[in-house]
């Protein structure tokens, strides 16, 4: 893989091969954190940086390893990551530390950093492992926040409520109350709602790639028939 | 002896039909009128079809055999009536598929004469082998539907030890009554039949199993058998369940064993066959006469006149359907057997053949509900005489899942239709294990296909191969020899080594040929496209 | 300090680890992947190439790789993929557009008239199906070919013809019920 | 003897690790398409899961706790964990190529499965001993083979469902697993 | 030969990695190790403030404490540990940790604060099992019900009016749900009653702990 | 002359899916009046809107599938979904919850999975769990039956309530709802009070009858004649509620043997709560059930199991709903695992048996 086309990397993470939605690895942290935006961010971010860190480190490093110790080294880069961000937040962000619990630590088995390393960063070089990682933590958080959106709405009819647990006193105004006195619809937030939660996304984003697709294939149709129109 | 003495058990599930016997029980048998054309497919059974005698313009006999068999699993066809080949080729054949099969055409000449028949007055002057031989040359096949070889039946393989004969004669599907006149009319043909294959198999005993709504057929044969008292022979009233009449299934009533799935009756010392064969067997070995005619019922609410008639095989079913006063105008379905197993024909410009024992006749139905999906209610499961679950089948087959489908036993899969008939969904369950069966042993052709595809392919790639290297070595021998050649002009000394006869240089010799010769075809073609 | 034990820790333990598996992938060392054999067995074995790969065998190993998708050999329609996802454990995939079904299976024969006996054709056909030697008419052993049309384009006069398998009531079909719509999808 | 039985009965009902605490989902959805595969997929993680929970307990008393490096433990689990498992990859690949059809192929997969790791953390969480961290892995384990078997038979029967196109696939799975989360929020409170 | 190169190359690399790996893990938990043990004990203490504001005592909460055996009317089934307010020299308040049993379905963990003389600071829920949306309203932060036992003391309502109203008593019940008010309704009067009992015995026990501690050293320090 | 093909057989038959379904409503009948009469309109109003609401669901699902509608909207499954979610809601529950126990069912529970056949799970049970998880409060609105003491509400009273929310001034929430007697037992039985102490309380002793609560047990007993008379005729399959009741009244027997104060005895478990209606009406669902013979009766035995457990231990006073659906995700193992003995066949060679002790049945 000598050219490197960072459009396609960028779509890829974002869209089309999209960790959560179509790769289906990380979903323990994505399904058991998102009761609020703010979760799912913080872990989203984590997760990022974790992403990019280790491919980085995995890219940098990846003529030397032999395949028998590749996964231990691999682990092991991701774990030493994970740890020193554990222990970043749990020094500075010590509330949203306490929220996210075990699924800090539980970073270094989200598949699909390991899938990362192992896939793309063990055969590309530095900076496109570094994007990769990038837009892949993107996509993944992408569907974190989209999931706490949903459930937050649904379960507590709020919206970027516990702010401040991320950004600081500052932001313990910014949540956004929708209805005022909402009594809660409680299956949103509780474990069958994140699944169903999440079928529903997946569900969405096949929409979006249906119509997507037949509108290619129709404007494909249409410039053919435009073209034999002139001919 | 009497018949309530002996013990019957049941099979899971069947059904009980309303019978619609007795619309065309009224009349006795009835002969058809001579054809002017007999069609006569060459293949009309299980098993191999056989080579043709006749050529067209052949003028043949009446019993006359027009194709003989050349594989053991396979059966002759003969003329039905004397006349004149006056084509050989592919016409529609009665069968679900509607597609052409080879046809043997007649023209009769209205003489029916008969060729020489050798009748066998004494059985017992007759080895069992050669009894065999009879009845293969007789082109019997069987009646009862499956038109399975006879000959192959009654030759169980020298292990095998056949206990008890039985006589299928129960009839189970609804509106068929042709074995039921048969026994009714034929009783004494019927029980000289049963006395020939008891003897060619040794059987112990024999048993005549008919379903107790056939009284009248009981009564002719239990007469017979008072008559000519005979102790080894027993007529059994069987319950008129469908499908009583399946092979595995009688089996399972009269004697409670099951017939393993992968085996067939004489593993358990036994051997069915139906009343029809009965008579056939005996009309070929004590008349001599070949299988050329069979009773056929002409039956259904969309005919006038339903009756049983005895056909000349290759016979057109629109004469007899004329014959039996034609269709009501709101016929709309022409069946070839029963309405629970038969299959449907897109005409009736079709011969009769010797599996077709009856053609029924159905007028527009009702609107019926619309087939809905399968609610997994288990009412197939409860009624398949096969013990197996319909609906996993039917799940497996419409998703052609057909691992798992086999993994069901689609195989064991009488096709009996009961399950079909009590689905609330109303799902054309049969066909989809039709389609499942098919479609497995079509996969199985092209894999067979395919392996020796790859086999080929593969051969080619090693051939190829080789004689890439051959052509590399033989440059590189060359130039040796060129050397070797200065050499030994040098030394003034010839060598030749090549003319020891190794195989594998032989090989490459010929393989060397073969590259000039495309060379040389290459060349040809060049000049030739050039011009 | 602590730092300083962490470290050596850790590390005497990873070098235990490390030695460990490498002494267990010299001492346990297996070859062969069964896989691409199993693959190869499920494909039609036409060797068209329409997979975009040279053949069966390397469409195959491209699968095994996960390089390429399942539903990429038009010969086998939907029922080789179908296989396919069976024994890879993955979704199904419908085919690419055009060959939603199973396509029909065809032979091609040589229209004996126009046949100028080239051999070019014989040089295509991947598995020997075609009969004839230099300048003289050729033709095709109709049981042996498998229908890939690879001969069909080096034939310099164009007699080379597609035909569909014939079919015989013995290797008919039924088909699925139509009122496919209350039933469940394939 | 009764409190292991209610570490059973927790980790295999209450607090399922699948379909209430969240973990190993990933090859909860990607194994479970099949009977068979989740079957093998099953034993492997009980395996593994088993086995995980007792070298953590070794590590964390014999290793973190004596030389006060708790904060290493997550590397110190997983390091562990990877290497056990590989090992015993390449020992079953070798030794017994049916074990390895059955099994082998999965164990790979297993070293990212939170479940793993997430069970070691928890032992250490919860103050386990060392039988309370072999029964809890081993309840763990065996509540996630549970639902990945009953799930893969939901599963291959909603393969052949009339399920509407865009459900296809996983988002059907998806809500699938929250039905079954549903039916196990019926054993809040048994165990307290 | 080669194959023990190929062996201690694997070693190697893994343990080059492990020492990387440990070092930038190592200086992080140098970095962070005060600053996260400080914010554990502010949590806690943020906890303490909820039922006990800082205004209402000068010590240092966190470290004022003596622990307590199991005892059945805590709830508590493992030693515990009781936080001791001060305000200059007096003791002013405790706060118990009490665990509810009868809950709806399992156990209710509180923290119940009382003042020295009796009243009671405040009642906070620490962790529960009750049904989401029906008896999790006592948590502060679904409804101020908690609050209402804010000043309640043993006889203030009456001995026999701490109940919940369906049972005759003084405190609300949430609709739908009797049962978990009625638990901690019973928890917080039984750790009342506990108080008012053993007030002097927890008084003494208290002051023997320092007494040790300043014989032993300086005052102030946590006593185990 | 050209004939219409068709596979075999050729018999037409009038067996039909909604003939089923309305056999079915039809036997839900009497025990529905029975509910109607002890309990008020509550259940006659949320019926209809149910009805309504799954009819119109059913009918947007079909027509955003692109499926015929008129077939499958007159199979009656919809509307018995409806029902049957309704008899198991609080008579009092409020609109909006039963359209979004119904809405859940409809579509999500069925539709999404592809409507009548393809749905693994009971629809109108996952309504009910949803909604039981989510609005446990509203769920607590049950009404006492016909009862002294109590107040019965008038039509008008019961719609204003379910569609206004607002009660009708003279009355308290406390006033008009109570808790059922399965849950009062639970309740009290938390309370360390003895069986005998909450049969003869003050307050709740009236509401026992003579064995399964005030007018349950006259509900129940509808269903199970109904329930009979339906397996009878052989339209459902009497192996499920025989063993589902056979496994509760094992169980319940065992326990309360063992210690008869703290256990609530066999017929107050039989006759409470939905257990009739569950065993012949909902844990029956063809689609959803076991479809063996040996399968239906672990099926249905499960059930049984569960629904005491939740009932004994758990947090929910019936455990009903999750008994069904946790049964109803192992129906395909079950069926998996006891096929039948295809005939031919011996009994050992089952082809596929890799039993794991981790399968539960
Ligand atoms: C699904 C469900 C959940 C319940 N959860 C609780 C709970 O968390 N706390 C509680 O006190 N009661 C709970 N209950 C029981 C109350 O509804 C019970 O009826 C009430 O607490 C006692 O009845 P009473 O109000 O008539 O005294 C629950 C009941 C149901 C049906
Ligand atoms: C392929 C094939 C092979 C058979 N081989 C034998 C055989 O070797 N011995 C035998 O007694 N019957 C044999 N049969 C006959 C069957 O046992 C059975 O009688 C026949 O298929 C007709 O049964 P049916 O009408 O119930 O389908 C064979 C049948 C088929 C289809
Ligand atoms: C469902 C079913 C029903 C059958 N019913 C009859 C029947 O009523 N009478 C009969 O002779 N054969 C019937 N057969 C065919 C028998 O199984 C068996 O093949 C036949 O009796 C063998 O005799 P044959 O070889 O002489 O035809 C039936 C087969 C099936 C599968
Ligand atoms: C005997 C019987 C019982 C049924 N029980 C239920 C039920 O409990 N819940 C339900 O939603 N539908 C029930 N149905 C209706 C229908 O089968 C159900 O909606 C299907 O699950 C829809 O695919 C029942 C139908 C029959 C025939
Ligand atoms: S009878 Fe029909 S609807 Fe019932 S289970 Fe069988 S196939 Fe399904
Ligand atoms: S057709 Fe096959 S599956 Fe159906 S009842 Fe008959 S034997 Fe059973
Ligand atoms: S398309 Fe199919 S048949 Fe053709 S070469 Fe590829 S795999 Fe073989
Ligand atoms: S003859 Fe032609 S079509 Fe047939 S296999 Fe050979 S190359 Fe393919
Ligand atoms: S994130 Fe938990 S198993 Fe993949």
């Amino acid at each position: 893989m000598s050219d490197t086309n960072y459009n396609e990397i960028s779509k890829n993470g974002l869209w089309n091969n999209n960790v959560a939605l179509v790769q289906l690895l990380g979903l323990c942290p994505l399904l058991a954190v998102t009761g609020t935006v703010i979760n799912g961010l913080g872990l989203g971010m984590a997760t990022l940086l974790t992403l990019v860190l280790s491919n980085a480190v995995v890219s940098l490093i990846r003529h030397w390893v032999r395949p028998e110790v590749r996964v231990p080294v691999f682990v092991l880069i991701i774990a030493s990551v994970v740890t020193a961000i554990e222990l970043s937040m749990n020094a500075w962000l010590y509330e949203l530390y306490t929220v996210l619990g075990i699924f800090i630590p539980l970073i270094v088995t989200n598949c699909g950093i390991l899938a990362r390393a192992e896939a793309f960063a063990s055969k590309n070089s530095l900076l496109p492992s570094m994007l990769d990682g990038l837009m892949m933590g993107l996509g993944f958080t992408f569907v974190l926040v989209t999931l706490g959106a949903i459930r937050e709405i649904l379960g507590y009819g709020t919206l970027f409520s516990n702010a401040h647990l991320m950004f600081g006193d500052m932001a313990r105004n910014w949540t956004w109350v929708f209805v005022e006195d909402y009594s809660g619809f409680l299956l949103a937030i509780l474990p069958p709602g994140a699944f169903i939660g999440m079928g529903l996304i997946i569900a969405l984003k096949n929409v979006i790639d249906t119509h997507n697709k037949k509108k290619q294939t129709i404007s494909a149709a249409q410039a053919v028939s435009a073209s034999e129109a002139t001919a | 002896m009497t018949r309530s003495s002996r013990q019957l058990w049941h099979f899971h599930g069947g059904l009980k039909l309303e019978s619609n016997k007795a619309i065309s029980t009224q009349s006795p048998i009835v002969k058809a009128r001579l054809p002017k054309r007999l069609i006569l497919p060459v293949q009309q059974h299980i098993g191999e079809a056989g080579a043709l005698l006749v050529k067209k313009g052949d003028k043949v006999l009446k019993g006359q055999a027009i194709t003989q068999s050349t594989e053991y699993v396979s059966a002759p066809v003969h003329a039905s009536s004397s006349g004149t080949v006056i084509d050989i080729d592919e016409y529609p054949a009665p069968h679900p598929s509607g597609l052409n099969t080879l046809c043997v055409v007649i023209e009769t000449d209205g003489e029916d004469k008969w060729t020489e028949l050798q009748p066998t007055h004494y059985i017992n002057t007759k080895s069992p082998a050669e009894l065999r031989q009879l009845i293969r040359k007789a082109g019997i096949v069987g009646l009862g539907g499956a038109a399975f070889p006879t000959a192959v039946k009654v030759n169980p393989g020298p292990q095998a030890h056949i206990e008890t004969l039985i006589i299928n004669g129960a009839e189970c599907e609804p509106y068929i009554s042709c074995d039921d006149m048969l026994m009714r009319e034929y009783a004494t043909e019927l029980i000289s039949g049963c006395g020939i294959i008891q003897y060619m198999v040794s059987a112990t005993h024999c048993l005549i199993t008919v379903e107790d709504n056939k009284p009248e057929a009981i009564k002719a044969i239990q007469a017979v058998i008072n008559e000519q008292a005979l102790h080894t022979i027993e007529v059994v009233s069987i319950p008129t369940i469908y499908p009583t009449g399946g092979e595995k299934q009688l089996i399972k009533v009269l004697t409670q064993k099951e017939v393993p799935s992968d085996g067939f009756p004489s593993d358990i010392g036994l051997l069915v066959q139906n009343v029809g064969t009965a008579v056939a067997v005996h009309k070929a070995i004590v008349l001599g006469e070949p299988l050329i005619s069979r009773i056929v019922t002409v039956t259904g609410e969309g005919v006038k006149q339903p009756q049983n008639m005895e056909v000349l095989i290759g016979t057109s079913m629109s004469e007899l359907i004329e014959q039996s006063g034609g269709y009501h105008d709101d016929a709309c379905k022409l069946i070839m057997g029963g309405p629970m197993m038969g299959f449907t024909l897109q005409t009736d410009h079709l011969p009769v053949i010797k599996g077709c024992n009856c053609l029924l006749v159905e007028n527009t139905p009702e609107e019926t509900p619309a087939t809905m999906p399968c609610i997994r209610c288990g009412a197939c499961a409860s009624v398949c005489p096969a013990q197996l679950l319909p609906q996993q089948l039917f799940w497996m087959a419409s998703s052609k899942n057909f691992e798992l489908v086999q993994d069901y036993h689609l195989f064991d899969c009488i096709e009996c239709g009961c399950c079909a008939q009590v689905c609330p969904s109303q799902i054309p369950l049969v066909q989809y294990y039709r389609f499942a069966k098919t479609e497995i042993w079509s996969q199985e052709r092209d894999r067979i296909k395919s392996d020796h595809a790859r086999v080929r392919h593969d051969f080619r790639q090693a051939r190829l191969e080789l004689e890439k290297k051959e052509r590399a070595e033989k440059l590189r021998k060359k130039k040796e020899l060129l050397e070797k050649k200065k050499i030994a002009e040098a030394a003034a000394k010839n060598d030749t080594p090549e003319t020891e006869i190794d195989p594998k240089k032989a090989a490459i010799e010929a393989a060397m040929k073969r590259v000039q010769d495309k060379k040389a075809a290459k060349q040809n073609n060049n000049t030739s496209s050039d011009e | 300090m602590s730092i300083l034990i962490a470290i050596i820790v850790l590390a005497t333990i990873s070098v235990f680890f490390g030695l460990l598996l490498g002494y267990t992938s010299v001492k346990f060392h297996v070859e062969g992947d069964p896989v691409v054999d199993k693959i190869d067995a499920l494909l039609p074995q036409t060797q068209c190439g329409q997979c975009t790969y040279p053949g069966c065998r390397p469409y195959a190993e491209a699968i095994a790789a996960g390089e390429a998708n399942i539903n990429q050999c038009p010969p086998g329609g939907e029922t080789t993929m179908l296989a396919l996802s069976e024994l890879l454990g993955v979704e199904p995939i419908p085919l690419d557009s055009e060959h939603a079904d199973d396509p029909e299976k065809t032979v091609v024969y040589i229209d004996e008239q126009t046949c100028i006996g080239c051999t070019l054709c014989i040089q295509a056909c991947p598995v020997d199906a075609i009969l004839g030697a230099a300048k003289q008419m050729h033709s095709i052993i109709e049981s042996e070919c498998t229908g890939c049309n690879l001969c069909i384009p080096p034939c310099p006069v164009d007699c080379i013809h597609i035909i569909p398998v014939k079919i015989e009531p013995e290797t008919w079909r039924w088909s699925l019920p139509e009122s496919t719509d209350t039933s469940p999808k394939a | 003897m009764t409190e292991y039985a209610l570490i059973l009965i927790s980790t295999i009902w209450v607090n399922n690790f699948v379909l209430v605490k969240f973990l190993g989902l990933c090859p909860f959805m990607g194994v479970s398409r099949k009977l068979e595969t989740a079957i093998g997929m099953a034993l492997a993680t009980t395996f593994v899961l088993t086995l995980s929970s007792i070298c953590s307990y070794l590590v964390n008393e014999f290793i973190l706790e004596p030389f006060d490096i708790m904060y290493l433990r997550t590397i110190m689990f997983i390091l562990v964990i990877a290497v056990v498992v590989q090992f015993t990859e390449m020992i079953v690949h070798k030794t017994s190529p049916l074990l390895y059809n059955v099994l082998g192929i999965f164990l790979p997969l297993i070293t990212t499965n939170c479940a793993v790791l997430g069970v070691a953390l928890l032992n250490i969480q919860k103050d386990n001993n060392f039988l309370e961290s072999v029964f809890y892995g081993f309840g763990a384990a065996v509540g996630f083979s549970m639902v990945l078997i009953l799930f893969s038979g939901i599963r291959e029967r909603i393969a052949v469902a009339d399920v509407p196109n865009v459900f296809q696939g996983t988002a059907i799975a998806m809500i699938t697993a929250g039905i079954m989360s549903l039916a196990f929020m019926g054993f809040i409170g048994l165990v307290n | 030969m080669n194959n023990k190169r190929y062996i201690l190359v694997s070693g190697l690399i893994l343990g080059l990695f492990a020492i990387v790996g440990t070092a930038l893990v190592g200086v992080t938990h140098q970095v962070t190790a005060d600053k996260i043990i400080d914010n554990e004990r502010l949590a806690l203490l943020r906890k303490l403030n909820q039922i006990l504001p800082s205004e209402k005592y000068d010590n240092d909460l966190l470290h004022t404490t003596i622990s307590l055996d199991a005892d059945d009317r805590l709830g508590q089934k493992e030693t515990s540990t009781i936080y001791i307010a001060k305000r200059g020299n007096e003791i002013s308040a405790m706060i118990f940790p009490v665990i509810a049993g009868k809950g709806y379905s399992g156990e209710i963990k509180m923290l119940v604060g009382i003042n020295i003389d009796g009243t009671l600071a405040g009642v906070r829920i620490v962790s529960h099992k009750e049904t989401p949306g029906l008896g999790d309203a006592m948590e502060i932060e679904k409804s101020d019900w908690v609050l209402g036992f804010n000043g309640k003391s043993l006889n203030e309502p009456a001995e026999n009016k701490w109940k919940v109203k369906r049972d005759g008593g003084a405190f609300d019940q949430f609709t739908g749900a009797t049962i978990t008010p009625r638990a901690v309704v019973q928890a917080v009067h039984l750790c009342l009653v506990y108080f008012d009992r053993h007030k002097k015995e927890l008084i003494e026990k208290y002051n023997k702990q320092v007494k040790l501690s300043v014989s032993n050293k300086k005052s102030g320090e946590p006593v185990k | 002359m050209q004939f219409k093909t068709a596979s075999s057989p050729h018999i037409p038959q009038q067996n039909s899916v909604q003939g089923l379904m309305f056999k079915v409503l039809l036997a839900m009948v009497p025990g529905t009046i029975a509910m109607i009469v002890f309990f008020g309109w509550g259940v006659l109003i949320n019926i209809i809107l149910a009805s309504v609401v799954a009819l119109s669901a059913e009918a947007l699902m079909l027509w955003i599938r692109k499926r015929p509608i008129k077939p499958y909207i007159t199979d009656g499954s919809a509307i018995l979904t409806a029902c049957l979610l309704v008899l198991a809601l609080p008579q009092l529950a409020p609109w909006w919850l039963t359209v979004i126990g119904t809405l859940f069912a409809i579509i999500v529970a069925k539709h999404l999975y592809g409507g009548l056949g393809f749905n693994p799970f009971n629809p109108a049970m996952v309504g009910y769990i949803v909604v039981i998880i989510s609005f446990p409060k509203e769920m607590t609105q049950w009404v006492p039956p016909l009862l002294e003491g109590y107040t019965q509400l008038t039509f008008t009273e019961t719609l204003s309530i379910i569609f206004g929310g607002d009660l009708p001034l003279a009355y308290t929430w406390d006033a008009i709802t109570m808790a059922t007697p399965l849950d009062t037992v639970k309740t009290q039985l938390g309370l360390e009070l003895s069986i005998n102490e909450i049969e003869n309380h003050k307050e709740y002793g009236g509401i026992f009858g003579s064995v399964g609560g005030f007018g349950w047990e006259w509900v129940n007993g509808l269903f199970l004649a109904t329930g009979c008379y339906l397996a009878v005729k052989g339209i459902i399959d009497w192996r499920i509620p025989a063993g589902l009741i056979a496994a509760l009244l094992v169980l319940s027997n065992t326990f309360a043997l063992y210690d008869y104060a703290s256990f609530t005895p066999p017929t107050f478990h039989l006759f409470s709560g939905g257990i009739m209606l569950a065993a012949f009406f909902i844990a029956t669902d063809p689609v959803t059930a076991a479809t063996t013979t040996k399968g239906r009766w672990l099926y249905g035995a499960g059930i049984g199991v569960f629904i005491f457990i939740i009932r004994t231990w758990g947090a929910y006073p019936d455990g009903i709903a999750f008994a069904v659906i946790l049964m109803n995700m192992a129906a395909p193992l079950l069926d998996y695992y006891t096929m039948p003995r295809a005939f031919g066949h011996s009994w050992t060679e089952f082809p596929h048996h890799h039993k794991t002790d981790d399968d539960d049945e």
